[in-house]
């Protein structure tokens, strides 16, 4: 069968975004999210996630290119500058285009 | 008597687990056991403090509470002119760092009420309630401040208070509190034994990890400059005093004295921390947490508390 | 009687977490936690069984045995008669929710043992191998109805009934069985402390927990219709009334027919779903657990019992 | 050293899922794969994964262009309608090409 | 706004490995590194993660494509002889070139 | 009295763990709830251990020790000796094997003590000590041995040192010993029912969890050869034999000597798995776990222990 082009939006970032962050998606109306528990360290340091202040996740959404960009324009405009977090886009092949 | 202090085995945990951060072991819990142990832990609290509460009387509770009120704002502003004035921090992180200090630490709770325990000081049956009351006020102050001529558009308070109000902890404690209240004495009799009889070693594990967590936090030192570690060290020992004429004046006993003046030089790492996270951003979480975890709640531990009681026994020997 | 067992402090935290629930607090257990009470809870529901039955006369449990197992094959055909006659449901989900109804779940048996243990009335020893022995006919029973026309090849019956004996419930039950049994009670007291004096407290907190997820599934009511919510507050009671003529015939006493008539009225929400969720694919997961665990799990907690131990006493009265 | 190209193909889906799908990538040849506990949301509603019945995992593989075009199209057939599951693939360069 | 391309380098490894690997990146001079806990199959038999001798961490981090050739080459020169590990490049695209 | 262990529920709990393992039940402890019990059981058993020490004369613990480090360095060489000339492993394997050998099994240990407290076999209080001793030298030497000649540069030995010592294992029963000892019987009352009341539940809930990851194990023994199960079996006898001359000879009682000839017998499966990893990449873990977990561990729980009382009370009727 032939498979549609679709990006992969990958967000990580501190777990206190979690709630925020599914509400953004949803009102840029995405079908659906995936979320981990990671752990890691960037530029803000080392977040073990030991314990609540310390949570990291990992949030992936498959979408249309053009709303890809739109979802991460936003997140730098609202998030890059306060928390710890990495945005990034790559490109994934679906089954199911319309799905997604 | 402060020896003494450290040589309880809860004390030794938290001690050990310091040691561990620091010697760079890599011991650590996993992370559910850290949150199912502070789930147990206050859900127990609330409980005890329920069941207790069953069986006071009911306006005993009053004038205390106002006081518990009283101190969960001035404290908070004592703070944030402390920072702002000699601290020279900025609105956002002087707020955010005043609403930890206003609110409260559960554990340190548990760990007063143990100590009292331990060398046979009565306190109220429902302090418990005070411990509740403390939480949230300076948080709620904290974001006002903050916000306050900030431009970025008003603060979504329902949202706000519902983050509080419904937040882990402040939601089980009350629910303890509720079921214990309701349940009383007689029935909860069974469940005493995982509640009541394992509290002390639960909270013994539990402070093995706080230990590990908060030596961690102790690296944020470099960023934080002296004057935020002065100020972790100064703040509990002023809002200590707060706490303990607030206790004396509202007619508490001795031991009740002791257990607010140590909910008032207490900081908040758990509510705290998740409100401030969200609603003032510009907040640094290095300055909050190196300050609320990384030094004052082992200040507190190690040697905060048998000050506190000290300061609540020359205060009623002088007042009472 | 209702309201006695409302304010049970087992019963109230189901109360305060289905709260948090409706509430949207962030409050949820890790789901390790969840996990790891729930292996404790059965193995020490075995555990305990195995224990008393080592004490047991064997004969005795022979009739209630093979009156557990009618009850296992007859409630789950009267459900799916219900179903599929008044409800309309297609074949696979009919049968999917009728194999929930005919099994069993371990907590509601948790908790009707600890209000006879409460109001002091005694029950047979063995109960436990009931609850054992109700778990799986009517999981086998659903599946072979879902199947029977079906054109989807055969149940690869070999890999289901792994799946159903040797899945985490069953088989941490029946460990615990043999565990007591073999060892016995002498040599059981230094595991007694962990296994038997923590359980009411670690029911309790596990009923918090379970108050969230099941007040989670409320929500699948928009899906359900009102048929279902119907169904799941009456099918407990008509097994319920059963399970109670099941237990006088075959001989219980009042306590033994009060933990029967719960077992038949309490639905499945361990075993079954996970088995369904491979052999019926077709069934629609959000109506056999919005049923069994938002609807007639919260029932039987909150009001079921008693009324089963009020059908108990009638059919004693009566019939004993 | 010059890579290879080989897929990765990635599939989200109710854990009770697990062990049939990796017999069937057992059965289709695959030399590994890699699975993460996860949470998300779809068009089969919220899985948060607080409970038995809840729980999702994400299942990666890497093969040959060939064979995970085929493992979709089974998947396809297979799961996609009755079970929440989304499946996708996306390009990946490894070091030993024959590992895969 | 315009997107940077870099290379997403994902390490499959035994979480025996995981402080020496962080070491090594971060003397590569990565700028953060995210890790999750994962379960899998390989070569070297399962690896069910169900204790300690048995867990699998899967550790990315986003690079430029230079240093992540690099960082193949060093896995597998150090560790692929020895250890169950699997490694591999995907692009992805990111808004703050300069923090990567 | 080999039946009579097994009948223990430690014992039939580790057997249930095994046969969910064969009989491929799905049956699984979440991996924190195993780590969540490891941690527990690991400093319940240092803080036992550190209370008894404070009540012991210092002087008596001098000769055992030095005993229990001959040991840690007798028992890998033989078992180096052996893997090599008559297994013919090559050296890295040979040498990583012997260190689980010559290192010890803290579960291992606490189901022989529960065995003689069952008995009611005294022992000195001071063998806590004697398991935190053999726990090292082994592993030291092991790695030394495996890099003699080796190619691969030098050993880190400043990391590997900090690797075992700050270990989670070994840091967890150090932590114990300290904080039980400075906190004494008096002030560690209060955690006792936690820590000791539970001990013994909780260990053969655990077991339950290492039958089943021992007995995943077993698979192992296709790639491992005959040789290799031999030696799992005939090996613990040897070092059994050498720990109970050890403990005579150290002037231990006869409890005190069964418990040495144990740790002894007992491989090691935490600390020296992580160590080997690292410093000796080289060696087959498949070989070193299967034997140790899959092979020596069962051995010792199930007949093992019995066998080396058997040794003790032979030793002590001709030699004390
Ligand atoms: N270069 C990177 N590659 C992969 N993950 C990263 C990278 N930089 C940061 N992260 C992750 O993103 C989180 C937030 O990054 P930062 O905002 O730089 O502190 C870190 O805790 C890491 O988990
Ligand atoms: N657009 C999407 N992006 C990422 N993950 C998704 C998406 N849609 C669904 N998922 C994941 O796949 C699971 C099953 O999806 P569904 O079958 O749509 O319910 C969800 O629970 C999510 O974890
Ligand atoms: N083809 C593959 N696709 C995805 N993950 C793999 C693959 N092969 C191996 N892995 C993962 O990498 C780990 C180590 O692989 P190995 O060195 O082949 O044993 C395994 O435990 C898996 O988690
Ligand atoms: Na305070
Ligand atoms: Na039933
Ligand atoms: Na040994």
């Amino acid at each position: 069968m032939t498979l549609a082009h679709r990006k992969l939006v990958t967000i990580i970032t501190e777990s206190a975004l979690e709630s925020m962050l599914v509400k953004d998606l949803e009102n840029f109306g995405v079908t659906g999210y995936t979320i981990t528990n990671v752990r890691g360290e960037g530029a803000r340091g080392k977040r073990k996630g030991d314990w609540d202040q310390n949570r990291t996740i990992c949030l992936i959404t498959i979408c249309r290119s053009d709303l890809a960009h739109v979802i991460l324009d936003h997140l730098a405009a609202v998030y890059f500058e306060d928390y710890a977090i990495v945005a990034y886009l790559s490109d994934v092949e679906v089954h199911r285009g319309n799905k997604f | 008597m402060m020896l003494d202090n450290l040589l309880d085995p809860v004390v030794l945990c938290f001690v050990v687990g310091v040691a561990a951060g620091l010697l760079k072991s890599d011991l650590q819990f996993p992370e559910q056991l850290y949150e199912g142990l502070s789930i147990y832990l206050l859900f127990s609290i609330g409980l005890k403090g329920g069941i207790e509460l069953s069986r006071a009387a009911p306006g005993e509770v009053f004038v205390p509470v106002l006081a518990t009120v009283a101190l969960g704002v001035i404290i908070p502003l004592v703070a944030y002119f402390l920072l702002r004035r000699l601290g020279r921090f900025d609105r956002p992180n002087a707020a955010a760092i005043a609403a930890h200090y206003g609110s409260v630490s559960a554990v340190t709770y548990a760990v007063v009420i143990s100590y009292l325990v331990r060398i046979g000081q009565s306190y109220e049956s429902y302090v418990t309630v005070l411990l509740v009351v403390l939480e949230i006020p300076a948080i709620a102050l904290g974001i006002l401040i903050a916000r306050l001529g900030s431009a970025t558009g008003g603060v979504k308070w329902g949202a706000l208070l519902h983050e509080v109000f419904l937040g882990k902890s402040v939601y089980l404690l009350v629910s303890g509190l509720l079921v214990g209240y309701f349940s009383g004495f007689d029935r909860s009799e069974a469940v005493a034994p995982l509640f009541f009889g394992l509290f002390k070693g639960a909270l013994a594990l539990f402070l093995l990890e706080m230990g590990i967590i908060a030596s961690r936090r102790i690296e944020g030192l470099r960023y934080t400059g002296f004057f935020l570690v002065m100020f972790a060290v100064a703040m509990p020992l002023i809002s200590g005093a707060l706490g303990t004429v607030a206790g004396l004046l509202s007619g508490l006993s001795l031991g009740g004295t002791t257990v607010l003046a140590t909910l008032a030089a207490s900081a908040s790492y758990i509510a705290a921390p998740a409100a401030m996270r969200i609603a003032v951003p510009k907040a640094n979480p290095t300055f909050y947490l190196t300050a609320a975890l990384g030094i004052t709640f082992p200040f507190n531990i190690l040697v905060g508390i048998p000050i506190y009681h000290a300061m609540a026994r020359f205060a009623h020997s002088i007042g009472g």
